[in-house]
């Protein structure tokens, strides 16, 4: 029920001891935590079922050693050579730790995982994960077909039902308001009515997922805007190692609708024009499994060198036509369909046309291993919890390895509930001021008012092409100029949108425009956090800067927004560095 | 026959009460097979065998009913199809109604309907009377004495 | 073979009628023409999406995913329930306009956007979630012949295409529908669930399993592909026998 | 532009067109039952009484109408136990409409091979 207290004009308020922000797989994992112990309030702009945790398709990573021997040493591992020496060591070390009680958990909660004959979760390969740091690729997957994460996302909300757990569907929080520098809660817009209500709650966990819609090719939905990540950005909090964002290798080609990595799992095999399979030039030993940056690489280079296929020469191929149809069907029967669907591809008798596709975020809001958001290298914001893809722990450094990503947020989404639960049992509420939602009552007026020349749309795809042309795998120090200019250019034109529906009711328009302004502000950060990283390491490529440089940048980026523009970056944010936690690997290259 | 549209569900599922769906649903499955021997039978014999519809008078009826056989398979077909037909009457009723009141009132009606025809038609076929005394007997079955 | 990503089919100009409703200002719902140009790999999600961003923002859907796995767009094209990202334009005749309008028998709220409270609470009303007694340390076991028993209703996204094709659910939408005894389905079947008799108790009701008239039009709107009036025989046969 | 229907109708597939003729074959055979149970009764009435109401059956627009009587009830009653077949048979859901195109199929044969028969007896009469 409603906590509703007073409701003057259009303002509706309410109060809880913990509050949610996003109903993905973090969100409702910290819900299920917290859910039994608090009152425990989630809202959320999608149906939950409808968040994009469903769209995973591969798998999760637990090394419950079902099918063949493995330890938790050796995920922490390759979580760490996978993600290029900059991840948090102690993280990856509890994320591997506590993956096996994870997948426990889930199957507990009735996730119905695919079965080996014995009757136990069955497990299969993915890129970067390997028995004894990096001997052999190993089965470490746990999955459920190729919808694990969809069956993740029904089973979380099916234990939301059964919990009883409060839900705010179709409400967009567009505030985070903090009072004197503690959080005091969150301002929300109500999709269906237009109306704004005020959420004041002890502890609030972030957990409103990734932002790939700052890319025009992207795996990711359309409503991935980053809209937490912005909003934390906005009120001061920094944002940790922006410039790696993950672009997956295989996107159907010219749409970027993935197809998962467990079709090479399976046995697919990536070829070029002339039916090469060119992995074995790029990563003899482990070959098509390699991790998602070596590939994604390896592919734009064949293309970039002549070697792509089709007419233009412009994606490679995806071959799994020697694979039992049988196989096929029971492994991968979303996938191809997809192939089928969309391209009008058969897999079983031609090879599907892919190329990389914008993907995952590692970087994002900081947060130390109790999913506690941080305002500084080292800084605690009492209260404040983020997990899932809008954080940044950070257990994926420079490149997140599949299948660690749904364990994520099952990991540290359960931590962020236990950790915000725990601290509501004794926090006093922070006072909600009185005037609290009037920034995003102006914000909302001005954008509703707006009867300028510009087009949203016409803004965005100018972004999202800019951002693909020059963010994308390959970058210089001039590509990632030319996309700065090309922001602050539609930073000014944004200023001069025009707004069609002046309703109430259903104004998807209206927060399109709002999300517009997310999606700057983010892409704003990746470039700036893009050109200040001068080295390359893991998904982040800079040509003119083309070797890892440890002596250097073995550092996060933090970038915080300042008043005023500043010298070094030209924008106005301060680009900060963060000491990486090393505990047990020292960095070494990398090599499959 | 299409239904009407309603964009709105006229009112919140009440929940559980006890009911005999299961058994209304088992009834149509079961009186089905019997109604396609019984009625499918009934239609050959009336209408194709022999001189069909033509033959059917009076004495055609006499005929039949004077064998126990054909009076109980009439009175069979009678019961079965009756109710079966008016327990689907019902489902359509209860699709197509949205008040509780004009439901109940077309359910009695059905069921009252059901009832008498039944009890009529069961009626004819015990006390029935292949030879009326007084009849004209041209229009007796071949066996009354009259004739 | 390989070239099936490039645009082997030129643009071309289609026109949607779209049926267009907001309380805000219209007293009933109206149909709406719109000419957009398209590419052989669009799909109807990406002639909406281009009507409301270069002609008409205030056109209003629901979207996500963009390719069928989140079921946030189940509305009506050309008289059949199917997700718009899902339906590519060149599969639909495109010598005749297309006609697009929300899915039927839940009240509309704004265009294509229905209230789909009632649909999720019939999902509620089964119990959606595995009812076990037991307290397991470890994974409970389940062969993967049990395991693929309950495969198919596992796949149930929520986007009520099934249950918005139901002729039985249009008529008074007291009707539990398809969705919710899919959804039933997939617990009933699972060998770790100890809730069966329950939900099988609730399915028995006069809005349960027994309207079904096995119209199919479920089956054929499921994007999912899921054997939706197979589930359902088989939740009635459980009935029956009084367990799976 | 031609006027638009306030909702397009539902272009469902086989399976909700045959449940519509299911239905409304069921109606129609209800409403002749209500009748036929009531004209029968009159034997007990009087021969004669029975023999003028059953005269009216043998004119030829209630002939005519009687063959589509016999088509629904044939329709319904094969088409009923098609219905049966996918409520027990596990494979019926998978062959639903192939039986339903079989159920037409008889239907349609069985009605042709019965016109002439009935309309020669009912014109000659
Ligand atoms: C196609 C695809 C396949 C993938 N496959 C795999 C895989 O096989 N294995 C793996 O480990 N990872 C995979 N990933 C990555 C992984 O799925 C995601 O990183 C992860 O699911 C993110 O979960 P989340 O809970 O953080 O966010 P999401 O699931 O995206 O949820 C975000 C939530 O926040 C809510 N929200 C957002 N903004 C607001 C706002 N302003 N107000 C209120 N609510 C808001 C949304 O409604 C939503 O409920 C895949 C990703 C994609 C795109
Ligand atoms: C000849 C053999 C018959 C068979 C095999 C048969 C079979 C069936 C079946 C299985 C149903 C249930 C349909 C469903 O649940 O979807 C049904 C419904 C129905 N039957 Fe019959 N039936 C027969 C004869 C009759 C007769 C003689 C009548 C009329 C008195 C009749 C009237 C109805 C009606 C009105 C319905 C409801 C239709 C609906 O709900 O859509 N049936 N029949
Ligand atoms: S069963 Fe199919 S059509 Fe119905 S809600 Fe689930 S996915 Fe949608
Ligand atoms: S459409 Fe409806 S009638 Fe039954 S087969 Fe599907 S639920
Ligand atoms: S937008 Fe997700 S299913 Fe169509």
């Amino acid at each position: 029920m409603p906590q509703q207290e007073t409701a003057d004009s259009n303002i509706t308020y309410h109060t809880f001891d913990v509050l949610i922000v996003g109903a993905g797989g973090a969100g409702m994992r910290a819900a299920i935590e917290a859910g039994a112990d608090a009152k425990v309030g989630v809202i959320s702009k999608l149906f939950p079922t409808r968040s994009h945790t469903g769209a995973a398709q591969g798998g999760m990573a637990a090394a419950l050693a079902n099918v063949e021997e493995d330890s938790w040493e050796w995920h922490t591992f390759d979580t760490v050579k996978g993600g290029d020496y900059l991840v948090d060591q102690d993280a990856a070390e509890i994320l591997a730790k506590e993956s096996v009680q994870a997948v426990i958990d889930l199957e507990n909660m009735g996730l119905p995982f695919n079965r080996t004959p014995e009757g136990k979760i069955d497990q299969r390969r993915f890129g970067g994960h390997t028995r004894d740091h990096g001997k052999a690729p190993v089965r470490r997957s746990c999955y459920a077909a190729d919808r694990t994460g969809h069956m993740i996302l029904q089973t979380l909300y099916q234990n939301c039902v059964k919990l009883g757990i409060d839900f705010y569907n179709e409400f967009y929080v567009l505030d985070l308001v903090m009072n004197d520098g503690k959080p005091a809660g969150v301002v929300a817009y109500e999709l269906a009515t237009g109306d704004i209500h005020v959420f004041s709650s002890k502890s609030i966990v972030f957990a409103t997922g990734g932002f790939g819609k700052i890319y025009k090719t992207t795996s990711n939905a359309h409503t991935l805007t980053g809209d937490g990540v912005a909003i934390a950005f906005r009120r001061g909090i920094p944002l940790e190692d922006m410039e790696f964002y993950q672009f997956h290798p295989t996107g159907l080609a010219g749409l970027g609708i993935l197809l998962s990595e467990a079709a090479r799992g399976e046995g697919g095999i990536l070829r070029n024009a002339s039916g090469e399979r060119f992995m074995e030039r790029y990563a003899p030993t482990i070959k098509d499994l390699a991790p998602r940056d070596m590939v994604a690489r390896a592919m734009a280079n064949e293309v970039r060198e002549g070697r792509g296929a089709g007419p233009n020469k412009d994606y490679v191929l995806l071959d799994l036509t020697h694979l039992e149809p049988a196989v096929i069907d029971a492994k991968l029967p979303d996938i191809t369909e997809f192939a089928r669907t969309y391209l009008g591809v058969e897999p079983y008798t031609e090879p599907v046309p892919v190329f990389p596709t914008a993907h995952y975020a590692m970087g994002g809001i900081p947060t130390n291993i109790k999913a506690e958001v941080l305002s500084d290298n080292d800084t605690v914001i009492p209260g404040l919890y983020a997990a899932g893809e809008c954080a940044c722990v950070s257990v994926h450094g420079a490149n997140r390895l599949g299948t660690n990503s749904l364990l994520d947020i099952n990991v540290f989404g359960k931590r962020a509930g236990q950790y915000s639960v725990e601290y509501a049992k004794t926090a006093k509420q922070v006072p909600m001021p009185a005037n609290a939602a009037d920034d995003v009552i102006a914000m909302i007026e001005k954008v509703r008012k707006s009867k300028g020349k510009e087009k949203i749309a016409q803004l965005r795809k100018e972004l999202q092409d800019s951002m693909d042309k020059n963010a994308q795998v390959f970058r210089t120090e001039e590509t990632l100029q030319e996309a700065i200019e090309k922001i602050q250019e539609l930073r000014g034109r944004y200023e001069n949108i025009a707004i069609q529906d002046q309703g109430k009711r259903f104004n998807t328009d209206l927060l399109e425009a709002i999300e517009l302004g997310f999606l700057l502000d983010l892409a704003e950060v990746t470039v700036v956090a893009c050109r200040e990283r001068r080295e390359s390491r893991g998904a982040h490529l800079r040509e003119d800067y083309p070797d890892r440089d440890d002596k250097k940048f073995m550092v996060h980026s933090m970038v915080y927004q300042q008043d005023k523009v500043q010298k070094k970056t030209g924008t106005n944010m301060k680009i900060g560095w963060k000491p990486v936690v090393v505990t047990n690997y020292q960095p070494m290259e990398r090599k499959y | 026959m299409m239904s009407v549209i309603i964009e709105t569900p006229a009112k919140p599922r009440t929940r559980k009460q006890a009911n005999l769906e299961k058994y209304g649903w088992l009834f149509m499955r079961i009186s089905g097979p019997l109604l396609v021997v019984l009625v499918f039978t009934h239609l050959v014999v009336n209408l194709v065998v022999g001189d069909g519809i033509k033959a059917i008078d009076f004495a055609f009826v006499a005929g039949k009913w004077a064998d126990p056989f054909w009076q109980v398979w009439d009175l069979a077909m009678l019961w079965l199809a009756l109710i079966h037909g008016t327990n689907g009457m019902r489902t359509i009723v209860n699709d197509y109604t949205e008040k509780t009141k004009v439901r109940l009132a077309l359910g009695t009606t059905l069921w009252a309907v059901c009832g008498l025809l039944i009890l009529l038609g069961t009626l004819v076929i015990f006390t029935f009377d292949p030879c009326p005394a007084g009849a004209n007997p041209d229009l007796l079955a071949s066996f009354c004495p009259a004739q | 073979m390989a070239n099936a990503a490039a645009p082997v089919i030129d643009s071309f100009t289609v026109t949607l009628i779209i049926r267009r409703f907001n309380p805000e200002v219209d007293s009933e719902p109206k149909w709406v023409d719109y000419d957009v140009e398209m590419y052989g790999t669009d799909r109807v999600l990406d002639a909406l999406h281009k009507i409301k961003w270069e002609q008409d923002g205030s056109l209003t859907f629901r979207r996500s995913c963009a390719h069928g796995v989140c079921g946030s767009d189940a509305m009506r094209i050309n008289g059949r329930n199917r997700l718009a990202c899902k339906t590519l334009i060149k599969d639909l005749d495109i010598s005749q306009p297309i006609y697009v309008e929300p899915i039927k028998g839940l009240p509309v709220e704004k265009d294509l956007i229905v209230d789909m409270n009632p649909f999720y609470q019939a999902y509620k009303d089964i119990n959606p979630f595995l009812i076990a007694s037991d307290k397991p340390t470890k994974e409970r076991l389940q062969s993967p012949e049990d395991r693929a028993r309950y495969d198919d209703t596992t796949k149930c996204i929520l986007c009520a295409a099934c249950t918005t094709s139901c002729p039985v659910f249009w008529t008074d939408g007291q009707y539990f529908g398809p969705a919710a005894i899919v959804n039933a389905h997939r617990f009933i079947f699972d060998s770790r669930d100890e809730g069966a008799e329950l939900r099988i108790d609730i399915l028995n009701d006069k809005e349960g399993v027994w309207r079904c008239r096995t119209t199919f039009n479920c089956t054929e709107a499921c994007p999912r592909g899921i054997e939706v009036t197979k589930a359902i025989a088989e939740v009635k046969q459980a009935i029956l026998r009084g367990r799976a | 532009m031609a006027i638009r229907p306030a909702g397009t109708l539902y272009r469902g597939k086989v399976g909700m067109w045959s449940w519509v003729l299911h239905r409304i074959s069921g109606v129609g055979i209800f409403f002749f039952l209500l009748v036929h149970v009531l004209d029968t009764a009159l034997v007990r009435v009087s021969p004669e009484a029975y023999n003028i109401v059953i005269e009216s059956y043998k004119t030829p627009v209630v002939g005519l109408a009687e063959l589509g009587l016999v088509g629904a009830i044939l329709f319904h009653g094969l088409n009923g136990l098609r219905v049966i077949a996918i409520d027990f048979w596990s494979k019926g859901t998978k062959y639903q409409a192939i039986m339903f195109w079989i159920v037409i199929a008889i239907t349609v044969l069985a009605v042709a091979a019965f016109t002439p028969l009935h309309l020669a007896r009912v014109f000659s009469h």
